[in-house]
């Protein structure tokens, strides 16, 4: 039972789905089973939900390190429940769009989550700075190689480019470095993409038998209870 | 607590009020409710900067902004997918009534009893709150990673690598008329026919020594441990132009957040 | 543009503060390079602060570059340009805010381009949060460039629906199915512009601008290939390099980062020169981009000049 | 061990699959129903248009009997710039019933599929061409019927591919299970990992294993998960510290089944905690920053990114290697690569984060399907030379048969429908 049921679960609905491909009468079973994962996963953001209050709740009872933090995400998370869930500050109707204009919710979308969320991801100019400078390192042929597409990219995708070698004559123009740049991301990188891309799609492949099969069996865990 | 973090605390605030009040004071008699916005843009601002205090080191700002996201964000997503996925697209397949409450379309269908079958599953994952129980929300997974499996086999297949390989089938020479044309007009622009042969050339190559980089069943040595040494090359070249073309849109991102803390919150005319 | 008509010497502000802030960062790109040659590394923290003001100083002096289209971005706007008034385009807003900067100016000028040459509009997303994304073309493109196209007749907003690829996989071939109703819930049937549509493969376009996941390669895998239907995109630069595989095949055009999207906005200049007063927020940004690359490799010069000292040093002993 | 036998049958389905193939695809050819074809003559109605002709109606091959296919010839007309129509009316009637509108179209119209038919239906159709002040219509066609079609006959070389790549998976797995030892290559990045275990629990430091920000119907989290088995098996062992938060509560359920069978399996349940494994937020950005936070303030020895990355990877990494961690990363995003490989100490690089949890168990069956990958890139690097020569060739002088041959592979590895 706590086995062998998932396992046959895990056979049977892989083995439909690769042989609905096929046959059109069931040609819409791959849809409808995309739709069942985001009913199930909406029943996963309540389990989800659970969790997180439950681990800030025992850092709260239990007065663990930066406890008062764990006040500020429960009130959040309640605050925005109230909200969304529940729509508390929507002033339209039962089927009044969750995000319209003037609601609590969009309000504290518009005003908390925007602002958190696009300033961590603002980040990454910081990083992608610091990691360029400490990564770049002629240190091997590789990493030489590295190093100067990354170089030539950064020249070409700028106005740069075209003033360090705009007097490059027509008939050598590849020389140009936006030219150049073009030129790498449509050939060597689509190579090396390409290959990844061929590598992925066979471990994909190859990942997803021993799925079915049952070969690949670790998120079921053991056989206790 | 320190001296000093008291100190900055209560600059902090200070800061916080005077920004609220001058901000609120640029905004009357422009738009309603100017109390209310002008703390909302203060509020922006202050997690824009928590955030951004990150890079010099973890601090109390830090771990107030991103305690506050955790909270929001799980409880933004929570809702969403109620609203969107249980009222949008389950409740007009399976309840008539549920659907007039929800003053959502009613959908009848021969075969919605079909989709008490996620219900049943998602049911099932909650059993994972019980100790004795837990183990029969395994179902639920099984079903998932089944329809995971099943649906990526055949669609990874046909796009990543199928597709994939017909693409390559590139000619080795372009243009031909012939070698006596060929050195005639040999040039390196990059329009030029030298220029495109080369693409093919490195796209044919590239992509099979990539493979043979890929290769598990065999030790690369000999001539295929060069094409393999080849393949990294190219992967190398691969990552170093991906990388290089990014770093444009990180500072993009930068653009937006410093944008907003100027024109939107300090008022600059840009 | 008139600074060539006052006397040499009268400078304004703006000069001032970008002569000022050049100043600043060759400076500090000079004394990192001397400190390079006594070998001493450079803290994350300084290279943080040289891109934050790289990024800052031109946001606040502006400077504009002129841009000339790139075959990819000119395939876009050509496809657009080629098709006839009255054909129906998808636009999918598969982005975040997070994401926004880079891709809402795309968002913007292709719907400014397809709306100028009477081309019908369905506007979706595929993210939630991207609704919020087309209220804002809406008030600054639509509402106040075009005030006399009217909503369900040139275009159309059908929102968000849960379901990631698995939505694009029902319009492919019905799209009432997944959207019974527009956003505002006026039902499928009466909507003008769905005329003559059923699923994607009557669109004559299909453009999804974004960055993640779900986005345009989702859009190939779930539409473009099985049903043949064109589709361009507007993506981030990130994602940008890994779509060159389904260029020309399997993706028409593609506008890759910013770059692609000032591209774009200098084209539609160029040949509708009414747009010449619009908003170009991609060329503008050009400006620290510029800088910020010029300072990322100033970096990647003076890590190799010490990494090279470093070595030489190593190797004498 | 049980279990596998039940999932033997799947070559016995397959072959059964291709039998039927074979025995019935004769047959159905023969059941496809002619196409009913009415050519027109010019009509009576037409006052001052030309009405659209050849109005031709055929099944929509291959689907479950629900659409039919309609071409016309536009209106003499219809002119891109200079023409009178406006637009086109398609009307149908069912079982002999009233015409009524199905659809309406723009002008330049040729063609349009009617879907949501059934089968068993009689259909008949007529088309009318539309000007400021006049209508035009065809003639109408002969009634047709959907058909139903249950095979998928556009997709036969996508079935012939997909059975040679599993075949050969399985052919190699049933080898290796009969005991025949393998060969595989050493992946760099999974040799290190012991020994970044092992240093984690030197330094008496954790280990954090961030199983990318996918859920469980992304392939590359159920990698991480199958990775997470064997990682979470060393640390029980080690008695090392693993702290693992998530983004997805599905992603939380299975990795705490895995670490636990691996307590289990280790022998040492009681170490097991459920805390071990918490969920953070949905949110993408939301769990980055706290990610991030628990970096700098647990500090951990060992960090693992595996799975599905998209811009959080270089925030990720590089906040780890501000920590002084080791970094062992592997994505199949190509868009992230380059950032781990920046960034961390180990990247495994798209194919190896699949073959990785195949590799670290080490079980003969996993290291066969490994074996049966490598057919599938044999396959793919004998196609591409062979129709690179033949591109070429043709390139030079257009040879018939080269086209030909070259022509039938371009068919069989650009599936369309």
């Amino acid at each position: 039972m706590k086995r062998n049921v998932p396992l046959a679960i895990t056979f049977i609905v892989g083995a439909v789905l690769i042989f609905s491909v096929f046959i059109p009468p069931m040609e819409n079973w791959g849809e409808d089973f995309t739709l069942f994962f985001d009913i199930i996963a909406v029943f996963a953001f309540f389990l989800g939900g659970g969790n997180l209050l439950r681990v800030h709740l025992t850092k709260l009872s239990r007065r663990k390190q930066d406890w008062p933090y764990s006040i500020v995400t429960i009130m959040g998370f309640l605050l925005m429940l109230a909200a969304g869930l529940f729509r508390i500050g929507n002033p339209g109707d039962i089927n009044a769009s969750l995000t319209e204009q003037g609601s609590l919710f969009q309000t504290i979308y518009d005003s908390v989550f925007v602002p958190l969320g696009s300033t961590m991801y603002a980040l990454l100019a910081f990083f992608v700075a610091s990691a360029s400078y400490r990564a770049f390192r002629a240190k091997n042929r590789e990493a030489t190689i590295l190093l100067v597409a990354a170089f030539i990219i950064l020249l070409g995708r700028t106005p740069l480019g075209t003033i360090v070698t705009g007097w490059v004559p027509e008939s050598f123009s590849i020389l140009q470095i936006p030219n150049l740049a073009i030129w790498i991301m449509n050939s060597p990188n689509l190579a090396g993409q390409r290959a990844i891309m061929i590598g992925i799609g066979l471990g994909v492949v190859s990942m997803s038998l021993r799925l079915i099969l049952g070969i690949e069996r670790t998120y079921l865990g053991g056989d206790d209870k | 607590m320190k001296k000093t973090t008291l100190i900055i605390m209560a600059g902090v605030t200070v800061l916080f009020l005077l920004s609220w009040i001058i901000k609120a004071l640029a905004l009357e008699g422009m738009q309603e409710d100017y109390i209310k916005k002008a703390f909302l843009v203060t509020f922006s601002a202050f997690l824009t900067l928590s955030i951004l205090s990150f890079l010099y080191r973890d601090n109390p700002f830090y771990k107030f902004a991103e305690h506050l996201f955790v909270g929001v964000s799980a409880a933004f997503w929570m809702s969403m997918g109620f609203w969107s996925t249980i009222v949008g697209n389950l409740i007009p397949r399976l309840s008539q009534n549920l659907s007039v409450f929800f003053k959502v379309h009613y959908i009848p269908g021969d075969f919605n009893f079909r989709f008490y079958i996620p219900v049943i599953l998602g049911l099932l994952l909650l059993m994972r709150l019980s100790r004795n129980y837990g183990w029969i929300s395994r179902w639920s997974l099984a079903f998932i990673v089944g329809t995971t499996a099943g649906l990526n086999f055949i669609r990874y297949l046909r796009s990543d690598f199928i597709k994939q390989i017909s693409a390559t089938f590139v000619p080795l020479l372009v243009d031909w008329q012939g070698t006596g044309h060929f050195f005639s007009n040999l040039d390196l622009s990059a329009s030029g026919q030298l220029v495109m042969m080369l693409a093919n050339w490195t796209i044919f190559l590239g992509v099979m020594s990539g493979i043979i980089y890929f290769f598990f069943s065999k030790e690369h040595t000999g001539m295929f441990g060069r094409a393999s040494r080849f393949g990294i090359w190219v992967l190398m070249i691969t990552f170093g132009a991906s990388f290089g073309y990014t770093v444009m849109g990180r500072i993009s991102l930068l653009v937006g957040r410093i944008t907003f803390l100027f024109r939107d919150w300090l008022g600059f005319n840009i | 543009m008139t600074s060539h008509l006052m006397p040499p010497l009268a400078l304004t502000l703006v000069d001032i503060g970008r002569i000022l802030s050049l100043a600043v960062i060759a400076g500090g790109l000079l004394w990192l390079f001397l400190r390079a040659i006594k070998r001493k590394e450079v803290e994350r923290r300084v290279i943080f602060l040289f891109i934050f003001v790289s990024v800052v100083a031109p946001i606040l002096f502006p400077t504009v570059f002129q841009e000339k289209a790139t075959p990819i971005v000119k395939d876009v706007f050509d496809k657009i340009e080629s098709l006839p008034p009255g054909s129906v385009v998808l636009l999918s807003y598969d982005f975040d805010p997070a994401m926004a900067p880079e891709v809402q100016p795309m968002a913007d000028a292709i719907s400014r381009h397809c709306l100028v040459r009477g081309l019908k509009i369905i506007y979706m997303c595929l993210f939630a949060t991207g609704q919020g994304q087309f209220t804002s073309t809406l008030e600054n493109v639509i509402k106040p460039e075009f005030p006399d196209k009217v909503n369900l007749v040139d275009y159309v907003n059908i929102g968000y629906k849960a379901g990631n690829e698995g939505v694009l996989n029902v319009i492919i071939t019905d799209f009432k199915k997944m959207f019974p109703t527009d956003v505002d819930g006026v039902p499928y049937d009466s909507i003008a512009v769905f005329k003559g549509i059923r699923s994607c493969k009557d669109l004559d376009l299909v453009i999804s601008i974004g960055g993640g996941k779900p986005g345009i390669k989702e859009w190939i895998l779930f539409v473009g290939d099985p049903g043949n239907v064109p589709i361009a995109s507007g993506v981030a630069a990130v994602v940008a390099p890994l779509m060159y595989p389904y260029y020309p095949a399997q993706m028409l055009g593609m506008l890759g980062g910013i770059k692609g999207a000032a591209e774009y906005e200098s084209e539609l200049v160029h040949h509708y020169p009414q747009f010449k007063n619009s908003p170009t927020p991609a060329l503008l940004m050009m400006g620290p981009q510029t800088l910020a690359h010029l300072v990322i490799m100033a970096f990647i010069v003076i890590g190799n000049i010490l990494y090279l000292l470093e070595r030489k040093k190593g190797r004498k002993r | 061990m049980k279990t596998i036998g039940l999932f033997r049958f799947l070559p016995a389905l397959t072959s059964f699959s291709i039998a039927f193939f074979i025995i019935f695809s004769p047959a159905l050819k023969a059941q496809a129903p002619d196409d009913s074809l009415s050519t027109t003559s010019p009509d009576a109605l037409a006052v001052s248009i030309a009405p659209p002709t050849s109005l031709v109606v055929f099944d929509y091959k291959y689907d479950d009997g629900e659409a039919l296919e309609l071409t016309w010839v536009p209106s003499v007309d219809d002119l891109p710039v200079v023409g009178k129509v406006t637009g086109y009316e398609l009307y149908r009637s069912d079982n002999g019933g009233e015409f009524y509108k199905i659809t309406e179209l723009i002008p330049g119209s040729n063609n349009f599929r009617d879907e949501d038919l059934s089968t068993g239906v009689n259909y008949v159709y007529y088309i009318v061409a539309l000007s400021a002040d006049a209508r035009a219509a065809s003639v109408k066609t002969e009634a047709i019927q959907t058909h139903r079609e249950w095979l998928n006959f556009n997709l036969k070389y996508l079935f012939l591919i997909a059975l040679i790549i599993s075949a050969s998976v399985i052919y190699f797995i049933e080898t290796a299970r009969r005991g025949k030892k393998l060969f595989v290559r050493k992946i760099a990045g999974l040799e290190a990992v012991d020994d970044a275990i092992g240093q984690a629990t030197e330094m008496g430091r954790s280990i954090l294993f961030i199983p990318g920000i996918n859920d469980m119907d992304e392939v590359q989290t159920l990698a991480a998960i199958t990775i997470l088995g064997r990682v979470s098996r060393v640390v029980a062992d080690y008695d090392t510290k693993i702290h693992m938060p998530v983004s997805r509560s599905l992603v939380m359920t299975a990795a705490r089944e895995t670490i636990k069978a691996s307590y289990m399996a280790a022998g040492r349940p009681d170490a097991y905690s459920d805390d071990m494994v918490h969920y953070v937020t949905d949110e993408q950005f939301g769990y980055v920053a706290a990610v991030d936070a628990i970096m700098v303030r647990e500090k951990p020895a060992t960090i693992f990114l595996l799975g599905s990355f998209f811009a959080e990877s270089l925030i990720l990494a590089e906040t780890g290697n501000s920590v002084g961690a080791i970094q062992i990363a592997g994505t199949a995003r190509p868009a992230q690569l380059p950032f781990f490989i920046a960034a961390c100490d180990f990247t495994l690089i798209g194919e190896e984060l699949f073959a990785a949890s195949a590799y670290l168990s080490g079980e003969p069956k996993q290291l066969g399907s490994l074996k049966g990958q490598d057919v599938g890139k044999a396959l793919a690097m004998l196609v591409i030379l062979i129709a690179v020569i033949l591109a070429t060739i043709s390139e030079i002088r257009p040879l018939e048969t080269v086209r030909y041959v070259l022509d039938f592979l371009i068919q069989v590895f650009t599936i369309k429908t």
